[in-house]
């Protein structure tokens, strides 16, 4: 008998996505091209695995990230806060290929914080009085008004982290932060990409951004793209 | 003695709401124009939130010290002023949610004499999506709204009642447009403040609704 | 030849409890007897949780090494092991709540065939409070209740149905006492495991519901 | 015009509770005796403040901590998890003078958590079935039954952190951490006595626990006395 949390570290992205199968949800970190976990999203398309749904920001941009996906024809939903100018996500819900659906995005992070957390639903004064609100909910509390959003969880959740320890205990970079660690809690399998593995220990107790309970499997990917999707500067002085 | 209408350009904007914002303030400064807002506020004077996860933006990085993966919403290189910090987005939601940040200051489509907000879809038009907007709106403390006056085909925008999708009821305490500074009074819109040359009747014929 | 039952002792029975844990899990023990369950992992084995905020519960320190700001739920000094990690109450308990710990052991005071858990209040006693008893009980994955088979008086505390006051409805997937291990199976329990010496007669005539 | 996040740092305890009305609710960090804000809570004793509500998971133990409230007969009511060996608790209890209402624990907080992020009202699994659920909404969501459970504000947050930058941002100390930090967002003024305090910048912006968003006055107090509840040992070997 084994538990859940043995041997995480695997040798490839192949391995990494093994478990994966055609129909599920994904919860997919980053915040534009900000913290996306590159290898993954492009492991999944070699995967071969199809007819997805994606929990995502922004599903990709600038035809990178997701974008990848979209462009394979393996997506079927997206349940994201903005599109922008995402011109293949554009496309897709515009023929019909691709459902949308756009949720703002404290519901969309609330939503999985919830489903992590064990609470299959709240209130939230976010959409009151706006589309959001229709076909749910709403409620008075101390004479506000409220609506019903239900808990979000997904299959699989795919985060890109800074830092992981073999346990999966992780830490962020500056804004790559973003859904990354909410999305991990709500997933029931959470394959974790990290610039750089360490040992137990290297990360001290106080200083772990996510605990590796949330973490199934971690896999070592040392270079990134990192795309820029605006590079503003200013001139040295 | 009259002088000719002198609309404020973008800037002149951007440094008008730099004046709403106290010592101390806990910002968030929508996409877009609101951004340029943070241009003229003096060093350390507030605290800028960024939906994506910080709360302390400081200025464009240097050339050459671009980090991809230190963004503001609207995706732009950014940097951390000492005392910085960041977090996931559901802290940062949270903190928006809970009404934590003082002030958000949002580019807007239509303001109604209520109050009310609309500035993320055009009816008809391409959906662009929510984004952080309607936690912005419904959790800040205050929201400030930005935008020009009236349409390029000089339509109202603000108005006794939005007919554009709503972002939030009755949020909206100040508009800055290129004529002015008007409050919704849920009646009309009171005048704050108007642009050099502006008078209260050019404002009026280009207003939706009463000023007041 | 028959021999005289021999109830295990508590150190007994965390051995037995130990056994129940597969290696990598998330497990938390409760205060009291089953905190004494990590004494028999080997080192590396399972995480042990504390849901006052940290996951890699670690040996009683070093004479010496005892900090009052590093303790578990039961407020005794504790250690850290490599690989651990802190966090606050909210964070805590919403890996309970939402099933990331694989198993609890909890101590218990009557344990219904339906696998109810009574261990939080005596009828009429005093009132000691629930602690995350609650969360625990009906969060985690799996639970284990630990405790004496009968009470001091010899009443019965495997049970058909709780007359103490419930911690949480049909969450309680073994039972570990000093006579045995037995399964809640809805209509009685299944018996696992003896107590050296301890027939299921014996065990019978001190459970109020059907061994099966 | 000034904001709310101007000078935050004060020269006293006394100062920092100045701004304290009777009949307030307070939020007091810690597990036990563990993470407590000790100079705060012997302060409020000194600022003569009374008929107070403490929610805090133990309110005390072994005479110290909270108990200095209660045998100083400043506190009306008492919203906690667990009263334990808290005999000055358990005293007031049982002659009336002090209302107890018992939480599990993780709802404790999770209120407090939904206070802080302007959720009114979630639905929980936990008391299910209990006394818990007795007088409050039930319904099910997928087959299983939730309860639904308030946000739990407070007029005042007494927190303890280890190190306070002078914007407020904090890092707390191994498990001294518990409610700190969701208590900081769950009131509508949030003292922070820190054992250390260190200029803005000299802690990275990844380190941070809490942001000082959530923090409105700080007071440095070097030295606490930590008591302990359990000292458990073992022999170098």
């Amino acid at each position: 008998m084994t538990g859940r949390h043995a041997d995480k570290v695997v040798a490839s992205v192949a391995e990494a996505l093994a478990p994966l199968r055609d129909g599920m949800t994904f919860l997919v970190g980053g915040f534009g091209l900000s913290g996306n976990p590159e290898a993954l999203i492009r492991g999944v398309i070699e995967r071969g695995v199809r007819d997805l749904t994606i929990v995502s920001n922004n599903a990709g941009n600038l035809g990178k990230g997701l974008a990848l996906w979209l462009k394979a024809g393996i997506v079927r939903k997206v349940i994201c806060s903005y599109i922008g100018n995402n011109e293949d996500l554009h496309t897709r819900r515009a023929s019909g290929e691709i459902a949308v659906e756009i949720t703002p995005q404290g519901t969309l992070a609330e939503r999985m914080r919830a489903a992590g957390a064990g609470v299959p639903a709240f209130y939230t004064p976010t959409g009151v009085g706006t589309v959001v609100e229709h076909g749910k909910e709403t409620r008075e509390f101390d004479g506000r008004r409220y609506v019903l959003e239900r808990a979000l969880p997904g299959d699989v959740a795919l985060v890109r982290a800074h830092t992981a320890d073999r346990f999966g205990n992780l830490r962020f970079w500056r804004t790559a932060r973003n859904f990354n660690p909410v999305m991990a809690t709500a997933a029931k399998l959470t394959l974790v990409e990290c610039d750089h593995l360490v040992e137990l220990g290297a990360i001290d107790p106080d200083n772990v951004h996510l605990s590796g309970i949330h973490v199934h499997r971690i896999v070592h990917v040392p270079e990134h793209e990192n795309a820029f999707e605006y590079r503003n500067v200013r001139k040295r002085p | 003695m009259t002088h000719e209408p002198t609309p404020w350009s973008t800037a002149d904007m951007a440094r008008r709401a730099a004046r709403e914002i106290p010592a101390g303030a806990i910002v968030n400064l929508g996409i877009g124009l609101p951004t340029q807002v943070g241009d003229y506020l003096p060093d350390g004077h507030a605290w800028l939130h960024s939906e994506n996860g910080l709360l302390g933006i400081g200025p464009f990085p240097y050339e050459g010290d671009e980090d991809p993966n230190l963004i503001n919403a609207g995706k732009q290189t950014i940097t951390a002023v000492p005392g910085a910090a960041t977090f996931d987005s559901a802290a940062s939601f949270a903190m928006i949610r809970g009404g934590h940040v003082d002030l958000a200051i949002l580019g807007a489509m239509q303001v109604s004499a209520a109050g009310d907000l609309a500035n993320w879809a055009v009816p008809g038009g391409k959906i662009m999506g929510i984004g952080g907007a309607m936690d912005l709106a419904s959790g800040c403390r205050h929201v400030i709204a930005m935008m020009q006056h009236v349409t390029k085909k000089n339509e109202h925008k603000l108005v006794r009642a939005c007919d554009y999708p709503l972002t939030a009821a009755r949020v909206v305490s100040l508009v800055i447009t290129d004529l002015g500074v008007f409050q919704p009074t849920g009646d009309g819109f009171r005048v704050v403040d108007l642009a050099p040359g502006v008078t209260r009747d050019h404002a009026q014929a280009r207003t939706g609704a009463p000023l007041v």
